[in-house]
This record gives structure tokens, C-alpha cells and sequence, in this order.
């Protein structure tokens, strides 16, 4: 009997955990550790129209138990995806999210449309990234701007869409029920808050983009509260993240009502973080005799 | 996870570091690569990258004397500077203890069938013994000459000496001061590895026909291409492959993956 | 030659190492460790008009590398203050603000009219505690609000007034700014973010009042970024704090734009460290040769 | 600062510290009191606070055989349980290691004249020692009955009988139903810490004209009473003063700084 299995969007997981997009590259990097098909799934790097060559200057910065990127979407473009990638990975017997950013509005929906092509089961559509100067996080910071994108999106995909949302936003709950009315499939929830650097030694501000996206185990109190409003708001189901660790905090992501989660950084600093959840999940589920997607949303007062 | 059979300071803030990799650290680590340590549990967040600075693969001893058949004890040395919180930690283990180790990451030093010179800075030393070792264990005859420029205290330099046909120290000036280039040409090959003015300088110095190789440093998160987090600018997205170098257009190279030992036309 | 002098609102502090509201009690609970009038300063627990008995249930999470705390405001009440605590804590030699909360509007002019009565240095005007049912960081979260109760406390105070803000404000600038319009005469930030635990063990939320501040070195790259945002943004001198455990995070603060900075949980860590961050300072202006002061908002691209 | 004598396991999951003080700790602590300790430099955030499960004073002994003018050696003992992180951490400290300790932190457990008895429970045994050994040192005659249950292994029993007139232990049951409290009048005193369920076992069976006392536990941030993380409520808010017990009329006692020790009628 297997105590993890989930649906998510008429998709059949043998697990909630999902490696989130940006820190699994294109699901092949971390195969020498571990066959990719044990998890859930995994997102891809964010992919846009054209390809990007990211930001310049320092990317990372470690802080107190987070981390602080500046990545700035750097992908290959969507043609490459669609035309080199895809091929190479779509048997990798994982649930394969394509999580798709854009500078402004046509360039997003053509990146959509060209993923009609091939058979990608979810779009993560990312409209929280802190990291580029225009769109990305634009879109997600407020409820109208957010729903708007939305539907458009959904209006040219044939694939189910699920919306990655910014915990920068001030009305987050605002956002994620104009989603949900503008057509999303599903939420997905959080992306990095914004931070920021500055090195004393060199009194320089680290990052060329003087901001940067935060992320990591210092973030999770944090992302399960939004995670929690999110899901007492709307109907659709949430994958929930944010400085998911251990199979602990991914079990109180889902008690707060998320029906898979998401590993970023932790995977970081243990290749084998996910593996280590799901085995931690199972043995609980086990000894509690529990079938996980019961416990979703079982967080009590 | 492996064991530590030593760690001892062996000049100011310069740390040796052996351990003993367990049965599922299943790699062999080629000169150049390095690994992902953390010699601690959650905090700070991230391993810290530290290259091969040797591996030795030590046959046990049955108990008649024999070695034929017996399992192998492999043994990892780092050498490591402590500039902050990550290697402090690191400095602080004792024989004994646990630390973790992924790897080996990260592309190689070219197989040289040329002379080949070493240039190396300060703890830029590191990765350059074990390819020092192995370049003389594949080439028993041919020259292998090193240069070791160090700020203030030499260290490890008995090391090298033992197979080296020449080794040249310099501590506080310029190591490039000290190189004779005169003669090089394309059966000669160099590779360094130190800060950037002095690989910089070492470029600058080396004739166009000698091929030439760095290896590079970057803040790194994953260490497995899978964050774009420690990617340099490139002219062209050089990469080393079975045919040569090939480029895929885009303008960065990882470090922990297409690198981090690079041509120096990669990343001038 | 004092390196660290600093004036704050034409008050002459020996340091810019304040220690933050709520984490310093009413000023002497530390003195068996050292004497107050080494600090720069302190913020009082918040005091509201009536005593209040704060929240029940848990009130202390701890989270990696942070803290969630569900205090609630509990404090004796502002006569209490006025009338027994300030004359025992008044000649401490430090600088002392009175940090106010409130449940609606007059409740916080008539707590900020009974100050009038005493000398105090500074009124923080806390519009950012996430820990209470009604006011609190409501007023904090838009802009027009927060102007509008800075307006009016300013316009019965007879004392400097500094606005604490929250960082759970979609538009952090847009309420610094009004605050500034509004006539305040300083900022402190950040506030607690709000956070949430669930104890996986009991599938419990942890605290009775669900959601609950958040603070601690985990959160200071939110905090830097905020404060770099807001100083960029306004004339008004800002007390910068978030996170701030050592001597180089307090200089981040500052190159960030802050001219003063608090310390709140870093002191529960280790009750001197506002003192090693003195002393840190103080050896750093001595090896560069600087007046500290001269590097506020000196961080550079 | 201190410095690790030793930390030893003396059963499962349960481990006696022994840390010798250096002269920046200063105070002495009496019965009752705690410590927040920290085995770690940033990781965990908070402190933990540990009860003082003994202390003494030893006179250093001169190369002559005197101790006369000697300074003293201060040793401070921890009888704690491992449960989570931060005492997984402790657990794993090595003697020699430093740690952390500020303190004595929180209210004393009161001098006592009528005959005492002490009921502990599981770790919650851990301040009674203290208090007992000072107790049968001020009252060589009078009568200390000790009574400590525990759920699965008993510990650290052999010192309790060295100071006590009776030591009843039980392991598995509850320690109330081992006691008999007949006789037990206005000249006795009782002192209980354990498990919450226990100490009102043990607060329900003692005849109401006994004083007693309960010793309580709550998450801590500061320990000194300055977060109001640490508080209960109390029906009346008492304090314990030289004048006897007075009350501000807030509802809530601070665990940290107005207890840790409580009269019963405060808590109940
Ligand atoms: C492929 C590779 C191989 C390496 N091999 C060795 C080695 O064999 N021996 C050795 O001593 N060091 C080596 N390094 C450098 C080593 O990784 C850093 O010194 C270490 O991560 C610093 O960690 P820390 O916590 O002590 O310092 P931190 O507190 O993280 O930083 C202290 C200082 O180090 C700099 N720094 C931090 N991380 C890096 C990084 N990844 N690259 C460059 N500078 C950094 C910072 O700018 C800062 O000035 C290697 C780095 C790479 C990328
Ligand atoms: C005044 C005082 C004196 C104490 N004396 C001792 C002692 O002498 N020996 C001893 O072993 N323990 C003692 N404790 C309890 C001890 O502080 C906790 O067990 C410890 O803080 C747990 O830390 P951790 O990181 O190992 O566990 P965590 O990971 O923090 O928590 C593990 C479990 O312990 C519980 N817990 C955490 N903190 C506390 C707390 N402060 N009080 C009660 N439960 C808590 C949690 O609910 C959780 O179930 C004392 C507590 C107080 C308040
Ligand atoms: C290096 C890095 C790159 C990221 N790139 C993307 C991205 O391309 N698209 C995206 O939607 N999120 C991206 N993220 C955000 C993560 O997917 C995730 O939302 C965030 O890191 C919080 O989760 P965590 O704390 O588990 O890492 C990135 C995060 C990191 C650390
Ligand atoms: C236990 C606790 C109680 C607090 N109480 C108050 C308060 O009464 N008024 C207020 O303005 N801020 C209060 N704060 C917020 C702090 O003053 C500070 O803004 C916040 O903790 C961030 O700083 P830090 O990370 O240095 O702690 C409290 C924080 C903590 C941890
Ligand atoms: S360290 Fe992640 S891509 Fe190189
Ligand atoms: S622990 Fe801070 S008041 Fe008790």
C-alpha cells in the first residue's frame, strides 16, 4: 500500500514531494544521487520566450539559515525546451511542471502557446519572480494585475495551469482568490521573499540588482502562514512551499492545507533531503496508520 | 559520509584534512574535482566546495601480511584555509568525527602528455598536488615544474618537491616574477589555480601556443549545475568535451559543472 | 574620541545600539548583567491605554535561526507606566522612547496625551504588532491609515514622535512615506513579520491566536532590504533593526540608511550581545578610522 | 563561561553534566534556581533553561595538603534529558568542551523549617537534589521524605538516599499512590516537579494546611523576565517577598523571574 500517494490535477503522484523550479535545474542534475522517478515531480527552471542570460555580478549569498539568489531567470529560451529538453526528460516517470516567467504579457502567453506542442502535464506559471526588472513579480503583487494574467494564460493553454504566487504581495489572499475566479487550476505558493545583502568589508551592496529572492529553512514560518491563509481561501488545491527541510515541516505544510509540497533550497544543502522526506512521511504514515492525503488540511485550533 | 583521520593546522590558518570516505561515497575523484563538505548539521546552510587535494587508496593488510583480495581503505585530504564561519566549523573537528562529503563535482584537469607547470597561489595550491601526483605516476620522465607563490608562510611545499622535477617558492612578491617562459611552446602545458590578479598575471605571461588552464572559484549552492548560481561570464560558452571544445551560444559557464578547470580562452 | 555618538532626533546618544520594544521588558530586567547607560537606548514594552492581560496559550515558538512570538501586548498600562515605572527608570541615562499600541484611534491619542505628562525622550508609535485582535498592525498595512493616526498623534503629543512600521505592508514605502507627510518625526522598522507554526506532533497550530510575529536573525535579509527601501524613500532619520545580532549586521543597518539601530532577539541569544556590537563598532570606527556616523546610507553599488 | 568536567549518560536518554564555572559567574545559586545553557554558538536561536541539579564548592588543595586561602574550584552539576535539538546538542558536548551558562536565573525554592517532603517526577527530579542536600545540611535531624516516580527507568536514586530519610521510588505507576499523607500537618512542607498530571496528583492529595510548593516549566526566550514569553496564568498574580506573598492584580506569574517555584494556590 502506498501511504503517499496524491492526485493533483487528475495526475497520479506517488508522492506529495516536488522539487520547485530554479534549484532542480531540468531534472537530470541531481540523477547521479537518485533516479529522479522516486519523487513526485520536480519544476523546471523558470523558461521564458526568449532565452535570458540572467543577472551579472554575485547570485548567491548565504544567510542565516536562508539563502539570498539572483539568478534572473537564466534559460535557454522555450524553443530549446520544447524542441531539446523535452524530448530528453519527458520519460523521466515524474510529474514534469514546466514553470514558465515573462517580461510582459504577449511574451507569456507565447511561451504558453508554444507548450501546446508538447504533452507537459502543468504549467507553473511564475508570476512572482523578485529577480527581473520587468514583469516577473509585477504581475503577482496585485489581485487585478494577477487574475487578469491569469485568464489570459489559461484562455491559450491547453494544459492545466497552476499559479506560483509572491509572498511580497500585500493582499496575497486577495491574489490567490483573483486567480482562482480568473480560471487557475491550482496555486502554488511561496516564491521568494524579497531581501537583500550588503558586505561590510566592501560597504557594497552585494547584488548588481540591489534585491534579491530569499529562500530557505529562515523563510518557513513565514510561507506555511501564507500557505494556510491561501487555503482557507480558496477551493483550489495549493502545492505548498517554502523552506521545506524535513518531513516534519512538509507534513505541517500539508496539515495547513496543501496537497503536495515543494523542496528549493533544502536539496541545496543535502542532495538527498527529498528522499529523506518521503521515507520520513512513510514510516509516519505507517506508524500512524494513516493515508497521507487524509491529513491535508488537519491542523487544528 | 566519511570519518576524519586528521586534521591538523600545518601553518597558520592552513588546515590538512584526511578522511576516510565509507562504502557509499562510491567515486573515484579525478585531479580537479571537488566535493561538497559539511562538517556540520543544519547551520550554516550550505556545504562548502573544497577540492581534491589528494586520494589514495589503501590496500588493508590481512593479517599473514598479504594485501591480494583485501578491501581498500580510501582516503580523501583536503587542504583548506579558514576565512569565516563555514571553515571555522570545519577546523574545530576532531579525529573521529563525521563530516560529510558529496562528490566528486566537477569537470577534470586535462590528461597532459606534454611537460606540464603548476602555478599556484596561496590555497590555490590545493587541487595541484593531486594532479602533480598523478601526472608523475602516468609520466615517469617527463618535466613537471611548480611554481607556489604564497603571501606570507609557505606551506605543503615538501609535498610537491617529492614529485616535482623543480619546485619554486615565492613567499610575498609576484610568483610570475620568478617564471622563465622562454622556452614554452606547444608541448608545454600549464595550469594554475589562485587568486585572480596572479591567474590574470599567469595568462598574461604564458606564449599563445602553450595551452593554458585554470580553475576557478565560485559561490556555490548545489554544486551540480542545478541552480545557475556560480556561473561565470564567458566569451563563448566554451565547453570541454571528447571532441574538443563546443559552445552552445549561451554566455556563462558553470563552475561546478562545465568547470571548474577551464581553457583560458574560456574565461579571459 | 566616541566614534559611535550619534544624535537622534536632537538627542545625543552615546551609541546607535537601541535596544528593540518588547524584548528589553521596562529597562532593568538586564541590569544584573550590565548597567542600562551603556546602551544607546531603549524601547519600552509596548504600553497601551489599559492594562492588558496579553494572549494566552504558548507564546514562544522557536524556528531556525528565528523566533515566533504570540505576546499579545501584554503590558500594566499606561497610568502604571506613568505614574510607578517611569520615575524608577527615568535617570537610567539612556535614552528611553515609550512604545505605544492601541486597540482604535482613541485609545491610542488618549495613551499618547497621558504621556504627555512625563519627559519622555521619544514616542514609538507601534502600528505594526501583528499579536492583536483589533488595531494594532491594522493601522500599519496602508498607507492613508497610517497617516491618519500619525496625524492625529502628532497633533497631541507634545513629544518627537517615531512610527514603527510593519513589514506585512504590501506598499512598505507608501506607508513610510504618508507617515513622513503625516508629520512624523522619525521610523523605526521592521516590526515581526507574521508567521505561523503547526506542531506536527499534535497536528495543533501552535498559537491560540494562530498567527503570531516573527523575528530573529532569520529574518534579517527582509529587514535590510525594507530599510534600504524606506531610507531611500524618505527624509526622516530611521531606526533600522530586523535580525541584528552582531557588529556587522548593525553596520549594514547603517550603511543601509539607518542612523540608529535596535537589537530585540539577538539579546535573548546572549543578554550581551548589545554590548559586543558596541564594542564591535567601536574597534571597526577605531581600525578604519571613521566616525560611524559619517557611514549612514553609505552602502554603494 | 564554563568548561565540561564530564556528561556522562546515566540512562537512556537522561545525562549528568558536571561544568566548572569561571570567575565571571559569579552568583551562587540557591535550591530552585536555573540556568540558561548554551552548548553552540548561533544554531540553535534560544538558550535552554536547565535547573540546577547540584553545585559545590571545592577548595583547591595546595601542593602542602592545605586548602586554607585557597582559591575554589565552583562546580556546577545538570541532570537533563535529552528531548529535542538543543539537548541532543548538550548530549553530545565532550568533557573539556565550553558551555555556555548565564545564571542563577528565577526565584529559590523557600528555606524550610517543617519536616519536607519532595516528589518528583521523570526529569523533573533534576531540582530537587539540590534542594534536598541543602536542606539535610541545615536540618542535620529533621525528617526528608523522597518520593520519585518515573515511567520506564529510575536514576540518579542512589543520591537521593544519601541525604534522605526515605526514598520511595516507583517505576511505571503513580508515585501518589506510594504516598501516605495521613499524618501530614501545618509542620510539614511538600515540593513536586514533574509532569504536570503528576503535580496535580500530588497537589490534590496533600492535605490543604500543608504549604506546597511546585516548581514549573515553560518555553523561554530571555529568562530574566523581559519577553513575557514564559508567563501563566496564575487566578491571582502572587510574588514571593520577604513580606509573604504579595499581588499586583495582573493575571499572569513569569515561570522565569517570578518562579520558577510557585505556592500551590497560585497555580492551581
Ligand atoms: C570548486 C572550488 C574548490 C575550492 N577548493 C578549495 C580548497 O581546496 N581549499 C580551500 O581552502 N578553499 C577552497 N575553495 C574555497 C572555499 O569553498 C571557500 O573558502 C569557503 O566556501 C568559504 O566558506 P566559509 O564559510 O569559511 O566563508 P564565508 O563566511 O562563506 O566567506 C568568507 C569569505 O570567503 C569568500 N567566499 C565564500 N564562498 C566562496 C566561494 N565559494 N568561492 C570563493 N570565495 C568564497 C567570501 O567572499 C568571503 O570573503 C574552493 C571553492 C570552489 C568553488
Ligand atoms: C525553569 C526550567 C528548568 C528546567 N530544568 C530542566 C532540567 O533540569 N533538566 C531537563 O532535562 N529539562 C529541564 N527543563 C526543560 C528543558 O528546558 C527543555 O527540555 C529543553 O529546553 C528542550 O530543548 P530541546 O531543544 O532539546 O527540545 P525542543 O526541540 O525545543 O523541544 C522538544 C520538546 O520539549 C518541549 N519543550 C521545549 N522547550 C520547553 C520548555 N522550556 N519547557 C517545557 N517543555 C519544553 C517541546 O514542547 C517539545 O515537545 C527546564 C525547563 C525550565 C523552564
Ligand atoms: C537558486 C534559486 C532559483 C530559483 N529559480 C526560480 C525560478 O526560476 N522560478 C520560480 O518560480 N521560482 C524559482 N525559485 C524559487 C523556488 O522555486 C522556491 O519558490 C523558493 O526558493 C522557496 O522555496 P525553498 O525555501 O524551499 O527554497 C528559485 C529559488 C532559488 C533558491
Ligand atoms: C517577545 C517579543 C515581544 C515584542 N513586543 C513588541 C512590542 O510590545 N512592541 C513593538 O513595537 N514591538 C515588539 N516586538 C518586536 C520587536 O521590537 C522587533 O521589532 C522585532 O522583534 C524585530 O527585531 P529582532 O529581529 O531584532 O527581534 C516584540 C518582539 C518580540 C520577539
Ligand atoms: S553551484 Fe549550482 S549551478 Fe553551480
Ligand atoms: S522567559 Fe522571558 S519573561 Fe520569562
Amino acid at each position: 500500500m502506498n501511504r503517499l500517494a496524491v492526485d493533483f490535477l487528475g495526475n497520479h503522484l506517488k508522492n506529495p514531494v516536488v522539487m520547485a523550479s530554479g534549484t532542480y535545474g531540468f531534472g537530470t542534475e541531481y540523477a547521479r544521487f537518485y533516479d529522479p522517478a522516486e519523487l513526485g515531480g520536480f519544476s523546471t527552471k523558470g523558461l521564458t520566450l526568449e532565452p535570458r542570460p540572467g543577472n551579472s555580478g554575485i547570485r548567491l549569498w548565504e544567510t542565516p539559515s536562508g539563502l539570498l539568489n539572483s539568478i534572473g531567470l537564466e534559460n535557454p529560451g522555450i524553443d530549446d525546451f520544447v524542441g531539446r529538453i523535452w524530448p530528453e526528460i519527458k520519460d523521466l516517470d515524474t510529474l514534469i511542471l514546466a514553470n514558465v516567467g515573462g517580461k510582459d504579457e504577449e511574451s507569456y502567453l507565447e511561451a504558453v502557446r508554444r507548450l501546446n506542442d508538447i504533452d507537459i502535464p502543468i504549467i507553473e506559471l511564475n508570476i512572482s519572480c523578485p529577480n527581473v526588472k520587468a514583469g516577473g513579480m509585477a504581475y503577482g503583487m496585485e489581485p487585478d494585475k494577477a487574475g487578469e494574467i491569469t485568464e489570459k494564460v489559461k484562455n491559450v493553454s491547453r494544459h492545466p495551469v497552476m499559479v506560483k504566487l509572491s509572498p511580497n504581495a500585500g493582499d496575497l489572499v486577495g491574489v490567490a482568490k483573483a486567480c482562482e475566479q480568473a480560471g487557475a487550476d491550482a496555486l502554488s505558493l511561496i516564491n521568494t521573499l524579497q531581501g537583500m545583502a550588503i558586505d561590510w568589508r566592501t560597504k557594497k551592496i552585494v547584488f548588481d540588482n540591489t534585491y534579491a529572492g530569499f529562500s530557505g529553512p529562515a523563510v518557513k514560518p513565514v510561507a506555511l502562514r501564507m500557505v494556510h491563509q491561501v487555503c482557507g481561501a480558496v477551493d483550489i488545491p495549493v502545492m505548498g512551499l517554502g523552506g521545506i527541510t524535513t518531513w516534519q515541516d512538509a507534513l505541517e505544510f500539508m496539515l495547513a492545507g496543501a496537497s503536495c509540497i515543494q523542496i528549493g533550497t533544502a536539496g541545496f544543502a543535502d542532495p538527498y533531503a527529498p528522499l529523506a522526506v518521503i521515507d520520513g512521511l512513510e514510516r509516519y504514515c505507517e506508524d500512524e496508520d494513516v493515508m497521507l492525503a487524509d491529513l491535508i488540511g488537519k491542523a487544528v485550533k | 559520509m566519511a570519518v576524519i583521520h586528521k586534521n591538523d593546522e600545518i601553518a597558520d590558518g592552513i588546515f590538512l584534512m584526511e578522511v576516510e570516505l565509507d562504502d557509499e561515497d562510491t567515486g573515484k575523484p579525478e585531479p580537479g574535482q571537488f566535493y561538497m563538505v559539511r562538517g556540520w548539521d543544519r547551520y550554516p546552510l550550505l556545504s562548502r566546495p573544497i577540492s581534491v587535494f589528494d586520494y589514495e587508496e589503501l590496500p588493508c593488510v590481512s593479517p599473514d601480511g598479504s594485501t591480494e583480495g583485501a578491501p581498500v581503505t580510501r582516503v580523501l585530504s583536503f587542504l583548506y584555509q579558514v576565512v569565516g564561519e563555514g571553515t571555522e566549523l570545519l577546523a574545530e573537528l576532531s579525529e573521529g568525527s563525521d563530516v560529510t562529503v558529496e562528490g566528486p563535482f566537477g569537470n577534470t584537469f586535462p590528461e597532459v602528455e606534454n611537460r606540464l607547470t603548476l602555478v599556484g597561489g596561496g590555497i590555490g595550491i590545493a587541487p595541484l598536488y593531486y594532479l602533480a601526483k598523478s601526472y608523475r605516476r602516468d609520466h615517469r620522465d617527463r618535466s613537471l615544474k611548480i611554481y607556489l607563490g604564497f603571501a606570507e608562510e609557505s606551506y605543503a611545499v615538501a609535498l610537491f618537491e617529492e614529485v616535482a622535477n623543480s619546485v619554486t617558492v615565492d613567499v610575498g612578491g609576484f610568483i610570475t616574477d620568478r617564471m622563465d617562459v622562454s622556452g614554452y611552446s606547444d608541448q608545454d602545458t600549464v595550469v594554475t589555480c589562485g587568486p585572480a590578479p596572479m591567474m590574470n598575471a599567469v595568462m598574461a605571461k604564458i606564449p599563445a601556443q602553450t595551452k593554458t588552464f585554470v580553475s576557478l572559484e565560485a559561490r556555490m549552492a548545489c554544486g551540480v549545475g542545478a541552480c545557475l548560481g556560480c556561473v561565470k561570464e564567458a566569451p563563448l560558452r566554451w565547453k570541454m568535451t571528447d571532441e574538443g571544445l563546443v559552445t552552445d551560444g549561451s554566455v556563462h559557464v558553470k563552475v561546478c559543472s562545465d568547470g571548474p578547470v577551464f581553457e583560458r580562452e574560456v574565461v579571459e
